[in-house]
Formats: C-alpha cells, sequence, structure tokens
C-alpha cells in the first residue's frame, strides 16, 4: 500500500542490469549448461563464508575480505551450498534448461510456512511482486542448513532471471 | 498468515521459522488491575501484559501521558507499574511470579505501607 | 573478593574477553545486568557476516549458545541480575543486585564491555506505548516469543531496521514499510534486498511526523522530505499500524567510563562518545579496559574481536602469558579486525579507531 | 537555554559578576534590573558548583551547637527577608522555582540533642521567632510517616521548605538574561586588572572584561584563589538524589547524628523536590588531604554506603528507593558562619561570597549587593554584619584536615570561647 502512494522506489534492489557486472554472475552463456550459481553481493561487505563452504572451491573472495565473490563457472555444479550459508541471503542457483519449457531456481526460503513438493505458488521478482505462477520442485532442509530451507521452483525460462521469490 | 490464526488474539509466537519455541513452559497467573493474566514463568511482566494485549503501563505525572514499554532492557523506565504495593518498578526486567499483584500507575503512585 | 579481572557486561565481547583471559589462567568475574547472559547476540536470528574466524555464517543467538558454552567450561565466575553503577578510583567495582543492597568487589583489571543503547527520534506522539526501540521488539520477539506488534512500521533504514523488518515478517507480522529518512538505504543492499523480496516496501526521503492513536498506537503519519530534511508540504500520508519500531542508530552505552573519569572523544562514526583507548583496548584510566560496542558501536564479530585482544592483553599484563606469544596473538587479533574494517561501510570506523589510538598516545 | 555570548564582542560593562551560581546569577539579575550593564562570568556551566550540589533546603537558622541567641537575632535579619523573597520570586522571575514551604526539621536522636534542641527552640523564640514546636516521636510519625523508631523527637519550623536550586539559579539567569545581562560560560578569570586606586575589570582565559562600577566577587569556596586576602575556607560537602518517588511530606532537614559508620557526630541533610526526587547529602567519609583537595568533586564509594545506610536507618519505609545521582561540591566556610556581603576596601570590588547557608541567604544578598552598588552602599536591610571587612587583619588557623562537621564544632568552640570573653 505504502510504495503505491509514494512513488516506488527501487532502493535495495539491484537491477539485471547490475547484476550481469557482478563477478558472481556465470554470463548468458554458462546458463545454458548445467545448473550454477548466481551471487547478487554487490557491496564491499566483510564476508567470506561461500568461499569457506564451496566444496568444488568455485567461489573465490580472497584478500582483502571485502572482495566481492567471483565464480569460476567451470568449476560450479550448482550443488547449493553455498544458498543457506549466505547471511545476505542473495545467493541463487539457477538451472536454465530444466526442461524444454522451464527453468528451475534454488531459493533461500526463511518464512512460515516452509512449501511443500508439488505445490502451485506465486514466482516474485527482486521486489516481491508476483510475475508468473511456480511449482515447487524440492525443499531442502536439515541441521547444517541452519533452518535456512533451500527451496527449488520451476518457473517459465523467461524469468530464470527474474524471479528470486515465491508467495503463496 | 498461517501464522496469525493460530495466534489468535493471543500475541505469542507459537511457531516461529528459526527459534524454536518451547512447548512446556510453566503458566503461572498474574493479577492485573484485578484481572488473571496468563503469563509463562522466566518472563518478564511486560512481556506477559503485551502477550496478552495490555499495552499501557501508566500515565505520566503531569500531562497524564500514557506510556508502555519503550527500551524493553530496564533502562528508559517508561514501563513502570506498581508491583506487590511498591510503586515505580520497571516491569521490562521484572519476572514474573504466581500470584503476583500488578497495578497500573497514575503519576508516581503512592506507597502504601508507608502509613501502615 | 579480590578479582584479578572484573568485566561489567557478559555480551559477545565481554564473554570473548572472560573465555580468552581464563584461558591463560587469568581469575576472572563476569558480572550482568540481566537474568541470562549473552547480551545482544540472543536478539540476533540472522546469519553474521564475516570470516570463519568471527563463525560467520552462524546464527548470533548460536554464537551466544557456543559462547556461553565455552565460558562454562572455562569455569567462569558469573554474577547476573546485578547493575554495576560505579567504578571508583580504587578499581572498586560497586554493583547492585535487585533489593538485595549494594555491594562491592575490587579488581585488578577491569574491563567495561556495556554495549550500546539504542538512539531514539523525536516526532508528535512517541512516547506513545506502541513506539519502541527495534530492540525492544527483537527482545520481545526472540527472548520472550511475544509479537511486540501485528502490523508493523520501521522507522530507520539501516541494518538494524532492515534486520527487524526481516525479523518481524518472519515472526508472523505484517510490515507495512521501511521508512528512512536519507535518500538512500543506509544498510547493506543484501539486507534491503532480503525484504524487497517479502514485498516490503522501503521509503527513502521520508519520516515519520506523528504516531496515532489513543492510548496506544494505531496509525503513524508520515511524509515526504526535501533534500534539506524538511517535510514537503502535501505528501502527508496516514498509515494503519500498532508497532512503530525506531532503528535510528545506537549510542555506546558510556555512562561508567564517563563516571569512572575515563577520557572520552565524541566519534561521529563510532556512534557518539567513545572511550579513547590504545591498541590493547586499554583507556586512559590505568587497568581499565573498553571492548565492544561501548568502545565505538560496531558489529558483533569486531566486539569478540575486541574482547578477545582485551582478554589476551590484560593476561600479557598479568604475566599469564609470555610477552612473545602474546604480542603475536594481538597481531593476528589486530589483523582480522582490521579486515572486518574494510570496505565502505567500515572505512570510517576504522579511521575513527585510529584517531583514537593517536589520542591515547598524546 | 542560556544565551552563550561569542567572545568577540565589545567587553565594556557597568559591571561583571565572577561566579555563575545561584548568587552571582541573582546578583547579575538584581543588578541588570537596576539598570546596569552586567555581565556574569562562570568558569565552568551556570549551577555547576555547589549551588547545584545541594539539597535546596530554605532554613532560616542552621547549625545547632554554636547558636547563640544574638547570632539567631543576626541570621533572621537576613535569612527572614530572604525567605519572603523567595515566596516572591515565581512571579518576579516568572519562572516557578519549586518552592515549597514544607518545614524543616532537626532531629534528636539522643538524650542530649534534644535538651540542645530545646534550648536552641527558647533562643529562637527569645529572638522573635514563634514558628517553632518541637514534636515528640508520635507528633513526628503522624507529620511525617517515613521516619523510623531511632528518633526521639524533632525541631520543626513550620515556614522553612525546599526549592529547586538548580531551577532557582536558572530563573535568575534566564532572567537577567531577558533583561540584557550577558553570561559567560567557560570562561575563567584569570586576575583583576587594577588601576592606580581602584578596580578595573578581570583578565580571562578569554580575554578583559572591563568593568564601570565594580566587579563582584560570587565564587563563594573558589574565593581562596582569586582574593586569598579574604577568609573563605572551601568545604568538600555530598549530595546524593533518589529516583522519584510518590509524593511524600518529606521537609527539609538538617541534622547531626551520631552515625554507626564512625561514631562521629555526623552532619546530614535532606529534602523532598516537588517531583519526587529526594536529595540527601553531608559531608565526605574520608577527610581531603588538604585544603585543594575539597575542590574534588569525586565520590568514594564508603561515601555512598553510608548515605544508603543512613537512610535506610531514618526512613526504613524507603530503604529500597536507589540512589541515581551523586555529586561532590565545595561551599565556602567563613569563620563566623555568616556570608561576606558588601563593599571591600578596594575601590570598585564587592564581595557576595562565604555562604554555607544558600537558599534562604543567596538571593537576598543578590538584591543587597545590587543596592550597595545602585544606591551608594544604602541597602533596605543592614548588612554591616556580613562586612567583608570585618576580619581584616586577622590570621586564623584552620584546622589542617576537615569537614563540615570538624569545620562547624571548631567555629562553635572559638564561638564559645569569644562569648565567654565578652561576657
Amino acid at each position: 500500500m505504502l510504495d503505491k502512494l509514494f512513488n516506488t522506489s527501487n532502493d535495495g534492489i539491484l537491477s539485471i542490469k547490475r547484476i550481469k557486472q557482478l563477478l558472481g554472475y556465470p554470463g548468458t552463456e554458462r546458463f545454458e549448461k548445467n545448473p550454477v550459481v548466481v551471487i547478487e553481493c554487490d557491496q564491499d561487505i566483510p564476508c567470506n563464508p561461500c568461499e569457506d563452504i564451496c566444496p568444488e572451491r568455485a567461489i573465490a573472495v580472497g584478500t582483502p575480505i571485502t572482495n566481492l565473490p567471483s565464480v569460476d563457472t567451470n568449476k560450479c555444479n550448482g550443488c547449493t551450498m553455498c544458498i543457506s550459508i549466505c547471511p545476505g541471503l542473495c545467493i541463487f542457483v539457477v538451472h536454465k534448461n530444466y526442461n524444454s519449457t522451464e527453468s528451475l531456481v534454488y531459493l533461500p526460503y526463511e518464512m512460515l510456512p516452509l512449501p511443500e513438493k508439488g505445490m502451485i505458488v506465486e514466482g516474485c521478482d527482486r521486489k516481491g511482486e508476483p510475475v508468473c505462477k511456480a511449482r515447487i520442485e524440492r525443499v531442502i532442509k536439515g541441521k547444517k542448513l541452519q533452518k535456512t530451507a533451500v527451496v527449488a521452483v520451476a518457473i517459465p525460462k523467461e524469468y530464470f532471471e527474474i524471479v528470486r521469490a515465491i508467495r503463496f | 498468515m498461517k501464522q496469525k490464526e493460530a495466534r489468535g488474539i493471543e500475541m505469542r509466537i507459537l511457531e516461529h521459522p528459526i527459534l524454536d519455541i518451547s512447548k512446556d513452559r510453566k503458566k503461572v497467573t498474574i493479577i492485573v488491575d484485578g484481572k488473571n493474566v496468563d503469563a509463562f514463568e522466566g518472563e518478564t511482566i511486560a512481556s506477559a501484559l503485551y502477550a496478552s494485549g495490555i499495552k499501557v503501563h501508566r500515565t505520566t505525572a503531569k500531562f497524564k501521558e500514557p506510556r508502555g514499554v519503550f527500551c524493553n532492557k530496564g533502562r528508559c523506565t517508561d514501563c513502570i507499574m506498581k508491583v506487590d504495593g511498591c510503586p515505580n518498578v520497571r516491569t521490562c526486567n521484572t519476572m514474573v511470579r504466581d500470584g503476583m499483584i500488578v497495578e497500573s500507575l497514575e503519576g508516581r503512585g503512592e506507597w502504601e505501607h508507608l502509613y501502615e | 573478593m579480590n578479582n584479578e579481572l572484573v568485566i561489567i557486561g557478559a555480551g559477545p565481547s565481554g564473554l570473548s574477553a572472560a573465555i580468552e583471559a581464563s584461558r591463560y589462567g587469568v581469575k576472572v568475574l563476569v558480572i550482568d545486568e540481566n537474568d541470562r547472559p549473552g547480551g545482544q547476540l540472543f536478539l540476533q536470528t540472522h546469519k553474521f557476516f564475516g570470516s570463519r574466524h568471527h563463525s560467520a555464517g552462524v546464527r548470533g543467538f548460536q554464537i551466544g549458545y557456543n559462547l556461553l558454552k565455552e565460558a562454562e567450561d572455562q569455569g567462569i565466575e558469573l554474577l547476573l541480575g546485578t547493575t554495576v553503577w560505579g567504578i571508583f578510583p580504587d578499581l572498586k567495582v560497586a554493583f547492585s543486585r535487585n533489593t538485595n543492597g549494594n555491594d562491592s568487589v575490587d579488581a585488578k583489571n577491569i574491563l567495561i564491555a556495556t554495549g550500546a543503547l539504542e538512539k531514539a527520534i523525536f516526532f508528535k506522539g512517541w512516547t506513545k506505548p506502541g513506539v519502541m526501540g527495534a530492540g525492544a521488539a527483537q527482545n520481545m520477539m526472540h527472548v520472550y516469543w511475544v509479537l511486540p506488534g501485528e502490523k508493523a512500521l520501521i522507522v530507520g533504514a539501516g541494518n538494524v531496521g532492515l534486520i527487524v523488518a526481516y525479523q518481524l515478517a518472519q515472526a508472523g507480522a505484517d510490515v507495512i514499510g521501511v521508512i528512512e529518512m536519507l535518500p538512500r538505504v543506509q544498510g547493506y543492499q543484501v539486507h534491503a534486498g532480503k525484504i524487497r523480496r517479502l514485498g516490503i516496501p522501503i521509503l527513502t526521503s521520508s519520516t515519520i511526523q506523528e504516531a496515532l492513536g489513543d492510548p496506544a498506537v494505531e496509525g503513524a503519519r508520515i511524509v515526504r522530505v526535501d533534500e534539506q530534511g524538511k517535510p514537503v508540504q502535501g505528501s502527508e500520508l496516514e498509515v494503519a499500524c500498532d508497532l512503530i519500531c525506531l532503528a535510528v542508530g545506537l549510542k555506546p552505552f558510556d555512562e561508567l567510563c564517563w563516571s569512572s573519569g575515563i577520557d572520552m572523544k565524541y566519534m561521529e562514526s563510532l556512534g557518539g562518545y567513545v572511550p579513547i583507548h590504545n591498541e590493547s583496548m586499554e583507556t586512559t584510566k590505568p587497568s581499565v579496559y573498553v571492548a565492544g560496542d561501548v568502545a565505538g558501536v560496531e558489529e558483533a564479530n569486531t566486539a569478540m574481536e575486541e574482547g578477545r585482544l582485551a582478554g589476551i592483553a590484560i593476561a600479557q599484563k598479568l604475566e599469564k602469558l609470555p610477552d612473545k606469544e602474546a604480542d603475536q596473538l594481538k597481531t593476528e587479533i589486530r589483523q582480522r579486525l582490521e579486515h572486518l574494517r574494510l570496505g565502505t561501510f567500515g572505512e570510517e570506523r576504522a579511521k575513527a579507531k585510529e584517531m583514537l589510538v593517536k589520542l591515547n598516545s598524546k | 537555554m542560556i544565551k552563550i555570548e561569542e567572545h568577540n564582542i565589545k567587553k565594556n560593562f557597568d559591571v561583571i559578576i565572577i561566579g555563575g551560581g545561584m548568587t552571582g546569577c541573582a546578583s547579575a539579575y538584581f543588578l541588570t534590573k537596576g539598570g546596569m550593564k552586567v555581565a556574569l562570568i562562570e568558569m565552568r556551566s551556570i549551577c555547576s558548583g555547589s549551588s547545584g550540589r545541594n539539597g535546596g533546603q530554605v532554613i532560616q537558622v542552621e547549625g545547632r551547637d554554636e547558636l547563640s541567641p544574638e547570632m539567631c537575632k543576626k541570621k533572621n535579619s537576613i535569612a527572614a527577608p530572604g525567605k519572603k523573597l523567595l515566596s516572591e520570586l515565581n512571579e518576579e522571575l516568572d519562572f516557578d522555582i519549586e518552592y515549597r514551604k514544607n518545614g524543616s526539621l532537626d532531629m534528636a536522636y539522643s538524650e542530649h540533642d534534644e535538651k540542645i534542641i530545646k534550648q536552641n527552640i527558647d533562643w529562637q523564640r527569645d529572638a522573635g521567632e514563634d514558628k517553632l514546636v518541637y514534636l515528640d516521636p508520635a507528633d513526628l510519625k503522624e507529620f511525617c510517616p517515613v521516619f523510623g523508631d531511632e528518633i526521639r523527637g524533632a525541631k520543626l519550623r513550620k515556614d522553612d521548605g525546599n526549592v529547586n536550586p538548580f531551577r532557582i539559579t536558572y530563573a535568575f539567569a534566564f532572567a537577567a538574561q531577558r533583561l540584557g545581562a550577558s553570561i559567560f560560560t567557560y570562561t575563567t578569570v584569570k586576575s583583576l586588572i587594577t588601576g592606580r586606586d581602584k578596580v578595573l575589570g578581570v583578565r580571562t582565559d578569554k580575554g578583559d572584561f572591563l568593568a564601570g562600577y565594580g566587579v563582584v566577587n560570587a565564587t563563594n569556596a573558589w574565593t581562596k584563589y582569586l582574593f586569598p586576602e579574604y577568609p573563605v575556607v572551601p568545604c568538600k560537602i555530598l549530595a546524593f538524589v533518589t529516583e522519584q518517588l510518590p509524593t511524600i511530606p518529606l521537609p527539609a532537614i538538617e541534622t547531626v547524628t551520631n552515625d554507626d559508620f564512625d561514631r562521629t557526630p555526623f552532619l546530614f541533610y535532606g529534602g523532598s523536590q516537588k517531583d519526587g526526587n529526594v536529595i540527601i547529602g553531608g559531608p565526605p567519609v574520608t577527610l581531603p588531604e588538604s585544603m585543594d583537595d575539597h575542590f574534588n568533586e569525586d565520590l568514594m564509594y564508603d561515601d555512598i554506603s553510608r548515605f544508603k545506610r543512613l537512610y535506610a536507618k531514618y526512613w526504613p519505609k524507603i530503604k529500597d528507593v536507589s540512589l541515581i545521582r551523586g555529586w561532590g561540591g565545595a561551599l565556602g566556610f567563613t569563620p563566623d558562619a555568616l556570608p561576606l556581603v558588601g563593599r571591600t576596601r578596594f575601590e570598585n570590588l564587592y564581595m557576595n561570597t562565604g555562604f554555607t547557608n544558600g537558599m534562604a541567604w543567596c538571593p537576598i544578598c543578590g538584591q543587597l549587593i545590587a543596592e550597595v552598588i545602585l544606591k551608594n552602599g544604602k541597602t533596605s536591610i543592614p548588612i554591616d554584619i556580613m562586612d567583608p571587612e570585618r576580619f581584616s587583619g586577622e590570621v586564623f588557623d584552620w584546622p589542617e584536615k576537615y569537614n563540615y562537621t570538624i569545620l562547624h564544632n571548631y567555629l562553635a568552640t572559638k564561638h564559645e570561647a569569644e562569648r565567654s570573653k565578652g561576657y
């Protein structure tokens, strides 16, 4: 309601243009292959758990710790380990060619209730606005994830760079 | 939304995506301005009051303005009430006890035991 | 009682210092005002930034449990529900325990780790029940499991405001928005991104004019501000809410520092007046150390590192730790601290800290 | 808000007042009201010395042992009109100074106390004061229920009371400023500027200030540093404030007790403020090492525990109330416990200093010093007893280490000796 009356602001939202410039962006070609990580982190925050947790050593922050994470797209196999460790919840794994019409987006989810496999929910953009229908394909929980569930949603292909949240 | 339905009118958080909410806390009853209010052992008077929707703890001496919880850590003294006959007790850092008598304060209140 | 080290405040920095000092055999007593130790860590349900050394990626309250466990394993003496109200020239620490009157302990070294206090902004109706500090709301939610409001408006888009908006949503409240006086979000973009994805709007260049409702908050009137920070006529908007959370910054909880005669310096980037201290966290009053937010408002992980630094410095001073080893450890911690203060967000703080040390050497 | 003056303005004034306490601010007000161009110079902030470090008790005749019928008369001659002035100040200054006539008490803890207090009442009655009564324990409890059973009775003076010392000082400062006085805070007077035969102004750390009509010293305890030839000695005294309480009928208290702490006679004072804070105070437990040490405003743990114990003992029903603040501060003592007010032997230098009993005295003495300057020495009340030059040429051997009680007793003994000489 508020943002309808005030001019809608884009504060706190990264534009797709900006995301494409980030070191954590795998590049358009890489998306065509297997699942790959997208790190939407654009500030020099002193933080590097993503580097530590990556079993393939595909994510690099290095020194100083305020570097933005970069991704070695050849090493990344889209294992999703980094999604729930990120304190900023800004890491996603995208499988663009999940099937002929759909992409699969893995996103962190810390709300109640958790969605269940097979549910049809709304796929939302970075502003939380619904853009398409989304089907829950997997819900990954576990002690290691410290209650940050990782939810895999199948969405129409054209939204693979847009859907970053779900609502139901 | 589901959380809200489960909660009903009480403001207790019954489930939380991150925290484990204990289900077996010991219930106690405190008497607030003559009415029984449910509370849990180990919580503060302020949180018990908030849970049952009581937000106004007192009115100020000069302008009779309402006051309630503000800093919730014992610094601002906005949330003071009369507890077991003693005025000006900070409710945000005083734990509940079964049968505790809590009363709203007007101004600086009164000392009952002074004239006993 | 004569303690080698008395620590005031059992938060992240106090506990870290206690653990570090007692590791080398220093007899430590930790005093805290609250009935449970851990300080503000137990309000934090989000995962922390930093590196492995700072338990990055671990949730704040979990770090709290870990610290407590470690403190317990070390057999550190804790005095809870006890308010320290004075440090006297002979290093006597005076405290009161609820209604059990006053008491005091003599200390050889004192560490003030009292943390920070929330600032407030003033607007019409700001004293109404339903207006509370962000920390107050966090405490209500995460310690006592009570929801402080059903419809919440957050004032201030710094990290605290953004986090509290997210946490309120997690606890089941309807967060109607976060408003910020300045023209851009002050906190981390990633925190802002989290709440934007939940559909929570962030309104920059706007402020609260009045808390509405009687006797408790039932709504708020917000208004846009121009570049000078003045309200724009005609842009007022009334919204319904029953909780207004003020997240407008923190200031060091410096009362003990002032009253014990430590030289203080105003540092905008550190939140207010901070005690002048040297590289080992010792203040201008010999044998009195500071660590954590009281020495400048920063993150919990810097607080823990500062605590460790002070703990080691005190162990070294008491000759429980050989100079060479201590210096080595101190250098490592300082390097880690340096790293935590890198980047856009840390730069100013790093400069301010450097200046404090310079002032101390004068 | 006190308007802080810029230092680049022209520094020629009619009168310069040194000291921004109650006396200084009152003097500034009355002089400005009389048409003078006044500058008030304060080393720290307004009300930062003993004016802000006391219980606010308005007690017409304080003290016990050193009193005599003559002394009572002397003190009454200034303090009675002083109290009358206080009751008019709200209107005069357009500011609530929170003056409440809730009486004053001097309590008896022993038979000996009882005897002295009763004798005291007689003396004061002889001096024409009829508003004094002796309350026995039952009456006292009815009058004020907070007192414990330790107390054998008390002297009650109904027309005494309390003011808020901060409010009265600031009321004068605000009013003076409204009328055109300039107030310079954080400005330290280093020395006097003197001409061939008179005082011309003052030299401060922020430049010179010139005064056409005179310089008034209102520095009380700090007189020692600026004018060592005048016998005003500093005496450290402490004050503590409790949290705000429900209104209790607690009158101003000034009493001497045998405290359990060190079994020495111990003066303590107190009173409740309008907003519910109770202020209590007295001398420090440990004697200051030297005269300069009396300016040290630190508190020690022993001080605080003593006061906490004292009020737990005498006001047992409010013993759990927290003390929230405490201060040390220096007041000024003169050899006869009367202030120095009036002209000095140096032309254009005036004294308005040496107050041990401030509330009833400072405002009226501010008015009187204004009269001295404005009306060429003709005052509405005779001020001979306060003549600054009355000790001229005398040398005093003050006790080396002292507190209020010791100084009090020392002076009492001296008086006794003088009195026996006189008769």
